[in-house]
C-alpha cells in the first residue's frame, strides 16, 4: 500500500536537504540532520565509554591485577560514568528527541531551529573537552558524582577535575537549551487535532524528560558553580578547614542526580512504547495510565534524591521519608511494565531485532527495579550501598533499560532516518550477544556485592570469594564488546547497502510513518489534521483502533485552514516547490558555541598561573559568545 | 482563537495609574519591612521572621501577578511558573530541614 | 510533473498567503501563543530552581563561618577589636527601592510600546503623554538597573575594605556568589534593555514588537522578584 | 519475517542455569558475606533482606513468567489468530497498581521499625570507639581507655560498641560486611553507629573496607576487626594504653638525643607486661593480605638481621623524620597525628591499612618507598636513590638500606 520513496534519495544522509557537503552539516538548522549528528556523535562516545569499560573489566578480571595503575583506573571509571551518562545515553535520547518529536507531533521543525543547532555544537565541544584529557592521562578522577571535598583543590590539585567541572557545566548549557526548545515545541508546534492525550508515547515521555531537565539541571549548575569558584577563585564552599559541610555537594548533586536517572530511562520507555504496539499489531495498553505513570515517575523523582545518601547519617526521620517516597516510585514503574506485557498479550508478535530489544528491556529493567526496591529500605541499603550490588542494580536499569530501549529504537527508526533497513541477521547476532553479555557481566555483580566487594576499587585481594564473579563479569563485557562490533558494522553498512524501506516499513500507526523515508526537509507537505492516537492505523486498518475514543466531533470542529486530514505522503518535493519557508542554514550557533567553550576553557589556566592566557581565552570567548548571539538574534530565521 | 486570547488580555491589563498604585504598595511594604528591622522589640518577637517572609511573598506575588501579567495571561504560563516555583520552594525547604536550619 | 503536483499541493494546502510575507508571517501554533513567550516562562521556571539552590546554600551556611566578618552579628578580630555586623541595611534598602521602581518603569515601557500608534487626546496630561514614550521608560529602567548595580559595586567594595572577600569565610563565599549571580542577571538585563532602546531609537518599537519587549520585561521583573526574596532572607531576617 | 526460535532462546536459558549453579552450588567460601547474624544490627538487616528477597523473587517470577508466556503464546504464526484489539482494562490496571502497593506496605512497615531501632542512641555501657578517616588509613581511639591505634580494631564480644565517626579530610565510609551496615566519615560532622557482636561469636578476625571513593588509593584502605573475649580485650587494652615497649638501650639513646626530664625516662623504660594480641596462627587466610610487592622495589633482606634498634631509634627514627608524622607514646616529641600511631605497631598483623603483612622485609620496602607500594600515599619516599612518584624526583637525602634495617629493627621492637 505504501509507496516507496524515490530510491535515488533513499539512504543518502543529505536526502532531506538541497545542499550537500560538510558545510551543509556545519550550518544545518534541520532538526533531522541535527538528530543525525547527535546520533553519530553519541554512538562514538558510547564506543569510547564502552572501551573504558573493557579496560576496567580487564583490570578487575583477577585479584591484584596490574593492567592499569590506580590513577588510570580512577580516571577510567570516572570517565566511563561521565561519558555514558552525559555523552552517550542523554545525547542518544536527544538524537531521538530531535529526529522524532517534530515528526510525531506533525510539525515542520522545532520551535527554535538555531537554538537546536547551538545545543548540539555545545554538546560536541563539551564532549571533546571532557574526553581528550584521557589521552594525556589527565582525565577527571573524582568519580562521575565528583563528591566534594575530594574534588576540591586541596585533595585534587591537578587539572583533572577542572576538565570535569567545566565540561559538565558546558554540557548543562546544551541540555537546558535543548529542553526549553522541546518544551516549547511540544506545547506549541503540535499539528491541528494533536491534543496532548493523542501524542505518541515517546513524545509524552520526552515531554516529561524536558521538565526534569529544566528543573534538575539548575541545582547541579549551582553545585558546579560553587566548585568552579572554589577551584579557580578561592571560595570556601567545600573547604572543610573553613567549616564547610561535606554534605552540601552531595545534596545539590543528588537533587539533580536522581531526576537524571529518569532523564536517562524515560526516553527509552517512550521508544519501547512505540515498538511494542507496532510489532504486536495492537495499540498501547492503557495509554492514559501510561501517561500518568510517566508524569508520576518524573514528579516523584524530585522527592527521592537522598536515597543515594542513606549512609551519610541524615537521621531516622529523613531516612524514613526518602525511603517511603522511593518505594512509591515502584508503583507507577510497575504499572508501566504490566501495561507493556498487556500490550503484547493477545497480539501478533513479530520478533524483529527492535522488538527483541524492547522485550529485553521489560525483562531486564524489571530486575533493576526489584533490586532498586531492595535498597529503598535504608537498613538493608547500608549493606548494599557502594558495593557491586549497586553497580549491578543501576546497570540493569541503565544498560538493561536505557541502552536496550535506545538500541531497539535505533533498529526501529533506522529505516525512517535513512530509508534503509538495518540487517536483521547481524542484528540478531548483536542482540543475543548483548543480551547474554549483559547478564553475564552484571548478574554476578549482585553476588560479589552482597558477598562484600566494594565499588570503585582498582584491585581486590585474592581469597575474598569474589574471583569467579569478577571473571564472569569480565568475559561478559568482552561478549558485549564483540557484539557491539556487529552493531557498528551493521549500522555503517546498512546506511548505503541496507534493503530499501518504504515510508511505513513496520506497519506502525503514528504520524512519522506517513511521510517518505528519509523525511523531506519540510517533513509534512501539508500539516496533517489528527483525530486519534494512531492516525495511520485509522487510515489503513481502522479495526485496530476502533476501540479508542476518537471524539469525531472534535476532529470536525478543529478543522484548521492550515491542515488537511492525515494521509500518506508519498511524493518528495523541495520546500521551495511547496513554498514552505525553511530556516536558513547558518553557522552562527556554532560560532556562539565555540565562544562559550573558549570562554570556559580559559579557567584552568588560572590555576597554572598563566593569567594572560586565561584572560585572553575567557574575554575572547565571551566576546565571541556575545557577538555570536547578537549576530544570530538579529538575522532572520528563514 | 489566538486573536481572541490576545484581545482578552489587552482589555484586562491594568493601566498606567494602576501600575503606579502597585508601585506605591510595593514601596510601602518595603518601608514597613525596613522599619520593623529597626525596632528591637519587633525583631525579638517570634512573629518577626514569619511576618517578613509573608511580606516578601506578598511583594513577590504582586509583581508576578500584575507586572508580569500572570493574572491576565494564558493559564499555561501560570502553570509553567507556579509548578516550578512550588517545586523550587519544596526543594529549598527540604534542604533547610536536612541541614538542620529548621528543626522538626 | 513534480512541480505541477507541488503547485497543486501548494494551493490546496495551508501554505497560504501568510507564508510569502517574508519573516513576518505567523507560523501555525497549537496554542496560538508565540513560541518565545512559552520558552521564557519555562526559562523563568528553571531559574526558580537555580535561585532556590543558591539561596538555600546561603541559609544553610548562615552562622557556620568560623571567622568574621559576620552579616548580622558583631565580631571580634584577632587583635580583640570589635566590629559591627557588616550588612548595611539603609543602603541596601535604597537599592531595593531602586530595583522595585525599575520594575514599575519596565511595565510602563511595555505599555508604551503597546499603545504606539493609538491616538492620544489633545488635552492629555503630561503623565498621560509620558506614558506613551517607550524610549523614556526603557531608558529609565536601564538607568535604574544600572543604579542598582552601582549600589552593589559600592557594597562589594566597602565589604572588601572591611575585610570580607570571596575567600574570607563561608559567609563571604555564599554572599558574594549569591548576590553576584543576581548582579550578573541584572547586568544581562541592562544590556538587553539598552539593545531594545537602541532598536527603539533607530527604527522605533511598535505594537508588533510587543512580544520582544514583553519577554525582556518578564525577565526583568523576575530579576526583581528574586531580589525581593534575597533582600528579606539575606538582609532582614534574623 | 524473523520469529522467535528456541535455538535463539536456548543459550540465554542455558546461561542462566549455569550461572545459578555456579553461584549456588559452587564450593567457594564467601568470607566477606553480608548474610550473617553476628550482630544485633545485621540480624535486623538480614530479616529485612529476607523479606525483600522473598517479595522480590515473587515479583520477578510473576513478571518474567508473564512476559515469557505472552511472547511465546502470542508470537505470530502462519494461520495463527489475529491480534485482539484490547486497549485497556480499568480493573486490571487498578489491580496491578494495588498489588505492588500492598507489597510495598509489607516492606515499608518493618523498614520504618528497623530505621528507628537501629538509629536510636546506643545503649548505656557501650564501648565508645572514635573512628577517624584519613587518606588512606583508619585511626581508632578508645576515649575511655586512652588507646590510640590504627587500622586494626579490637572489640570484645557481647558488649555493644558505639562508633563515633569523623574524617580528617575527604569522605570515607566504614564497613565490616559481616557485622552490619556502613556509615560515612565526614569532616565537620560526627556520625554514629552501634552494634553488639554476639557473645558466642568467639575470637575471630574480619575484613572491612572503605566504601566511599576517597581518592587514588581508595581500594587500598582496608581494615581488620578482631572480635575477642572480654578478658582478652582487657589485657589488650591495658597494654595498648601503656607507653611504648622497646629495647632499653634504644630508650636511653632516644632520651639522650631528646634531652628531656629523667622522670619520664624512668617511666617509659619500665617494661610493662606484654598484653594480649590476636594470635597470628588463628588468622584465617582471607584476612592475611596477599597484595604483591610491586616490581622494582629491591631490598636485600639479609641486611635486616644486622638491624640495630638503638641506631634505628636514634639516628634514623629521629633524624629520618619519622616523628614528623608518627606518634609514639613515651617518646617525647613524637606526638604528631598525621600518620598512624606507632606505639605498639609491632602488635599489628598488617601495615599500610591492611594492605600488606606486617613483617621485616615488607616493612623495609614500605619505608624505602611507600608511594610505590600504595599509590598516592602521603608517606614520603625515604629510601636513598629511590624515585618518588609524587614529587617526580629521585630522593638524594634519604636513608640507605642499612639505616632502613635499623628502623625496621626498632619498629619490630614496638610490641
Amino acid at each position: 500500500m505504501a509507496t516507496i520513496a524515490a530510491p535515488t534519495q533513499a539512504g543518502k544522509p543529505d536526502a532531506y536537504s538541497n545542499t550537500t557537503g560538510i558545510w551543509s552539516w556545519i550550518a544545518t538548522t534541520d532538526h533531522k540532520r541535527i538528530g543525525t549528528l547527535y546520533l553519530w556523535t553519541a554512538l562514538f562516545f558510547f564506543l569510547v565509554g564502552g572501551l573504558e569499560a573493557v579496560i576496567i573489566r580487564t583490570q578487575l578480571m583477577r585479584p591484584n591485577m596490574g593492567f592499569v595503575s590506580a590513577d588510570t583506573y580512577n580516571q577510567l571509571f570516572t570517565m566511563h560514568g561521565t561519558t555514558m551518562v552525559f555523552l552517550a545515553i542523554m545525547p542518544l535520547s536527544a538524537a531521538f528527541f530531535n529526529f522524532l518529536i517534530p515528526l510525531q507531533i506533525g510539525a515542520r521543525d522545532v520551535a527554535f531551529p538555531r537554538l537546536n543547532a547551538f545545543s548540539y555544537w555545545v554538546y560536541l565541544l563539551g564532549g571533546i573537552f571532557l574526553t581528550v584529557p584521557i589521552l594525556f592521562h589527565v582525565a577527571p578522577n573524582g568519580g562521575w558524582f565528583g563528591y566534594a571535598p575530594l574534588t576540591s583543590n586541596q585533595f585534587s590539585p591537578g587539572n583533572n577535575i577542572d576538565f570535569w567541572v567545566i565540561g559538565l557545566q558546558v554540557l548543562g548549557v546544551s541540555s537546558l537549551a535543548a529542553a526549553f526548545n522541546f518544551i516549547t515545541t511540544i506545547i506549541n508546534m503540535r499539528a491541528p487535532g494533536m491534543t496532548l492525550m493523542r501524542m505518541p508515547m515517546f513524545t509524552w515521555m520526552s515531554f516529561v524528560v524536558q521538565f526534569l531537565l529544566i528543573l534538575a539541571f539548575p541545582p547541579i549548575t549551582v553545585a558546579l558553580v560553587f566548585l568552579i569558584m572554589d577551584r579557580f577563585f578561592g571560595t570556601t564552599f567545600y573547604a572543610i578547614a573553613a567549616g564547610a559541610d561535606p554534605l552540601l555537594w552531595q545534596h545539590l548533586f543528588w537533587v539533580f542526580g536522581h531526576p537524571e536517572v529518569y532523564i536517562l530511562i524515560l526516553p527509552a520507555f517512550g521508544l519501547v512504547s512505540e515498538i511494542l504496539p507496532t510489532f504486536s499489531k495492537k495499540p498501547l495498553f492503557g495509554y492514559n495510565v501510561m501517561v500518568y505513570s510517566g508524569i508520576m515517575i518524573g514528579f516523584l523523582g524530585f522527592g527521592v534524591w537522598a536515597h543515594h545518601m542513606f549512609a551519610v547519617g541524615m537521621g531516622a526521620v529523613a531516612d524514613t521519608i526518602f525511603s517511603m517516597m522511593t518505594m512509591l516510585i515502584a508503583i507507577p514503574t510497575g504499572v508501566k511494565i504490566f501495561n507493556w506485557i498487556a500490550t503484547m498479550w493477545a497480539g501478533e508478535i513479530r520478533f524483529t531485532v527492535a522488538m527483541k530489544f524492547a522485550i529485553a528491556l521489560i525483562g531486564m529493567f524489571t530486575i533493576g527495579g526489584i533490586s532498586g526496591v531492595m535498597h529503598s529500605s535504608p537498613p538493608a541499603d547500608l549493606q548494599q550501598t557502594d558495593t557491586y550490588f549497586i553497580v549491578a542494580h543501576f546497570h540493569y536499569v541503565l544498560f538493561g533499560g536505557s541502552i536496550m530501549g535506545i538500541l531497539g529504537g535505533i533498529y526501529f527508526y533506522f529505516p525512517k532516518m535513512t530509508g534503509r533497513f538495518m540487517d536483521e541477521r547481524l542484528g540478531n547476532w548483536h542482540f543475543w550477544g548483548t543480551f547474554v553479555g549483559m547478564n553475564l557481566t552484571f548478574f554476578p555483580m549482585h553476588f560479589s556485592g552482597l558477598y562484600g566487594m566494594p565499588r570503585r576499587v582498582y584491585r581486590y585481594d585474592a581469597g575474598q570469594g569474589w574471583d569467579l564473579f569478577n571473571l564472569m563479569s569480565t568475559y561478559g563485557t568482552y561478549l558485549i564488546a564483540v557484539s557491539t562490533l556487529f552493531f557498528v558494522w551493521n549500522f555503517v553498512r546498512s546506511r548505503t547497502r541496507g534493503a530499501v524501506a518504504g515510508s511505513d516499513p513496520w506497519g506502525a500507526g503514528t504520524l512519522e510513518w506517513s511521510i517518505p523515508s528519509p523525511p523531506p526537509e519540510y517533513n509534512f507537505a501539508q500539516l496533517p489534521e489528527v483525530s486519534s492516537r494512531y492516525p495511520l492505523w485509522d487510515l489503513k486498518d481502522p479495526a485496530k483502533t476502533a476501540g479508542i475514543d476518537h471524539s469525531h466531533a472534535d476532529a470536525m470542529t478543529i478543522t484548521d485552514a492550515h491542515a488537511v486530514p492525515v494521509h500518506e505522503e508519498t511524493e518528495r518535493f523541495t520546500a521551495k516547490e511547496l513554498g514552505i519557508p525553511m530556516p536558513l542554514p547558518t553557522a552562527k550557533p556554532l560560532f556562539t558555541a565555540v565562544g562559550l567553550m573558549t570562554m570556559f576553557s580559559g579557567l584552568p589556566f588560572l590555576r597554572n598561573d598563566m593569567f594572560a592566557v586565561a584572560m585572553t581565552l575567557t574575554i575572547g570567548g565571551a566576546c565571541m559568545l556575545i557577538g555570536g548571539l547578537y549576530a544570530w538574534l538579529t538575522s532572520p530565521l528563514e | 482563537m489566538s486573536d481572541d486570547a490576545k484581545h482578552a488580555t489587552e482589555t484586562h491589563h491594568p493601566t498606567g495609574n494602576q501600575y503606579l498604585k502597585i508601585a506605591i504598595i510595593l514601596t510601602v511594604i518595603t518601608a514597613i519591612e525596613v522599619w520593623a528591622y529597626y525596632i528591637p522589640a519587633l525583631v525579638a518577637s517570634p512573629l518577626f521572621n514569619p511576618a517578613l517572609i509573608i511580606m516578601s511573598a506578598l511583594k513577590f506575588a504582586i509583581v508576578v501577578l500584575y507586572y508580569m501579567h500572570i493574572k491576565f495571561d494564558h493559564s499555561l504560563f501560570r502553570l509553567l511558573f507556579t509548578a516550578s516555583l512550588i517545586l523550587a520552594m519544596c526543594t529549598g525547604t527540604a534542604l533547610m530541614f536536612l541541614f538542620g536550619v529548621f528543626k522538626l | 510533473m513534480a512541480s505541477h503536483a507541488a503547485a497543486a499541493l501548494h494551493s490546496a494546502s495551508g501554505a497560504d498567503a501568510g507564508h510569502q510575507n517574508g519573516h513576518e508571517h505567523h507560523h501555525y501554533t497549537t496554542t496560538g501563543l508565540d513560541n518565545r513567550k512559552i520558552a521564557i516562562w519555562a526559562f523563568l521556571g528553571s531559574e526558580c530552581m537555580l535561585f532556590a539552590s543558591l539561596i538555600s546554600t546561603y541559609l544553610i551556611y548562615k552562622g557556620k563561618s568560623i571567622v568574621g566578618p559576620y552579616p548580622t552579628t558583631e565580631w571580634v578580630n584577632e587583635a580583640g577589636k570589635v566590629f559591627k555586623p557588616i550588612l548595611d541595611i539603609p543602603t541596601t534598602s535604597a537599592s531595593t527601592a531602586v530595583l522595585l521602581m525599575s520594575s514599575f518603569a519596565m511595565v510602563l515601557a511595555l505599555q508604551a510600546v503597546q499603545l504606539k500608534g493609538k491616538e492620544i487626546a489633545a488635552t492629555a496630561s503630561w503623565w498621560e503623554r509620558i506614558q506613551r514614550s517607550s524610549q523614556f521608560w526603557l531608558a529609565a529602567t536601564a538607568f535604574l538597573g544600572a543604579t542598582f548595580l552601582g549600589f552593589q559595586a559600592y557594597e562589594f567594595t566597602s565589604f572588601v575594605h572591611e575585610g570580607l572577600t570571596l575567600k574570607t569565610n563561608l559567609f563571604g563565599s555564599t554572599f558574594f556568589t549569591l548576590t553576584g549571580f543576581h548582579g550578573a542577571h541584572v547586568t544581562v538585563g541592562v544590556l538587553w534593555l539598552m539593545s531594545l532602546l537602541w532598536i527603539d531609537r533607530t527604527r522605533g518599537l511598535g505594537p508588533k514588537d510587543e512580544l520582544v519587549v514583553d519577554i525582556c520585561a518578564l525577565y526583568w521583573h523576575f530579576v526583581d522578584v528574586v531580589w525581593i526574596v534575597i533582600f528579606t532572607l539575606v538582609y532582614l531576617i534574623s | 519475517m524473523p520469529k522467535l526460535r528456541l535455538r535463539e532462546a536456548g543459550p540465554a536459558l542455558l546461561f542462566m542455569v549455569v550461572l545459578l549453579t555456579l553461584t549456588a552450588c559452587g564450593d567457594t567460601v564467601y568470607p566477606n558475606t553480608t548474610f550473617t547474624q553476628f550482630t544485633d544490627l545485621n540480624t535486623t538487616i538480614l530479616s529485612l533482606w529476607d523479606r525483600l528477597l522473598f517479595w522480590g523473587t515473587i515479583v520477578f517470577v510473576v513478571v518474567e513468567a508473564a512476559l515469557i508466556i505472552t511472547i511465546i503464546r502470542y508470537r505470530k504464526r502462519p494461520g495463527g489468530p489475529a491480534a485482539k484489539q484490547i486497549h485497556g482494562n480499568a480493573l486490571l490496571e487498578i489491580t496491578w497498581t494495588a498489588i505492588p502497593a500492598i507489597i510495598l506496605v509489607l516492606i515499608a512497615v518493618p523498614t520504618v521499625k528497623a530505621i528507628f531501632e537501629t538509629q536510636a542512641p546506643a545503649p548505656a555501657g557501650a564501648l565508645r570507639v572514635e573512628v577517624i578517616g584519613h587518606q588512606w588509613w583508619w585511626e581508632f581511639r578508645y576515649p575511655e581507655l586512652g588507646i590510640v591505634t590504627a587500622n586494626e580494631l579490637y572489640v570484645p564480644v557481647g558488649r555493644t560498641v558505639s562508633f563515633e565517626m569523623t574524617s580528617k579530610d575527604v569522605i570515607h565510609s566504614f564497613w565490616f560486611p559481616a557485622m552490619g551496615g556502613k556509615r560515612d566519615l565526614m569532616a565537620n560532622r560526627t556520625n554514629y553507629m552501634w552494634y553488639t557482636p554476639n557473645a558466642d561469636l568467639g575470637t575471630q578476625a574480619w575484613n572491612g573496607f572503605c566504601t566511599e571513593y576517597c581518592g587514588e588509593s581508595h581500594a587500598n584502605m582496608r581494615i581488620r576487626l578482631y572480635t575477642v573475649q572480654p578478658d582478652e580485650f582487657e589485657s589488650w587494652a591495658k597494654h595498648q594504653a601503656s607507653p611504648a615497649v622497646f629495647n632499653p638501650l634504644a630508650a636511653a639513646a632516644v632520651l639522650a638525643a631528646s634531652n628531656t626530664a629523667l622522670t619520664r625516662a624512668v617511666d617509659s623504660t619500665a617494661q610493662p607486661s606484654a598484653g594480649y594480641v590476636f594470635p597470628a596462627e588463628r588468622l584465617p587466610a582471607h584476612v592475611v593480605p596477599q597484595t604483591p610487592i610491586p616490581a622494582g622495589l629491591d631490598y636485600d633482606d639479609a641486611l635486616l638481621a644486622q638491624g640495630d634498634p638503638t641506631r634505628g631509634a636514634t639516628q634514623s627514627f629521629m633524624l629520618g623524620g619519622c616523628i614528623g608524622c608518627h606518634a609514639i607514646n613515651g617518646i617525647p616529641g613524637a606526638v604528631s597525628a598525621i600518620g598512624p600511631d606507632l606505639t605498639h605497631v609491632a602488635s599489628r598483623h598488617t601495615i599500610a591499612s591492611g594492605l600488606f603483612k606486617f613483617d621485616g622485609p615488607t616493612l623495609a620496602r614500605w619505608i624505602k618507598n611507600a608511594r610505590h607500594m600504595k599509590p598516592g600515599s602521603i608517606m614520603n619516599t625515604i629510601g636513598r636513590g629511590e624515585y618518588d612518584p609524587i614529587m617526580k624526583m629521585t630522593v638524594t637525602a634519604g636513608l640507605d638500606d642499612r639505616q632502613i634495617a635499623d628502623v625496621v629493627a626498632y619498629l619490630m621492637s614496638l610490641k
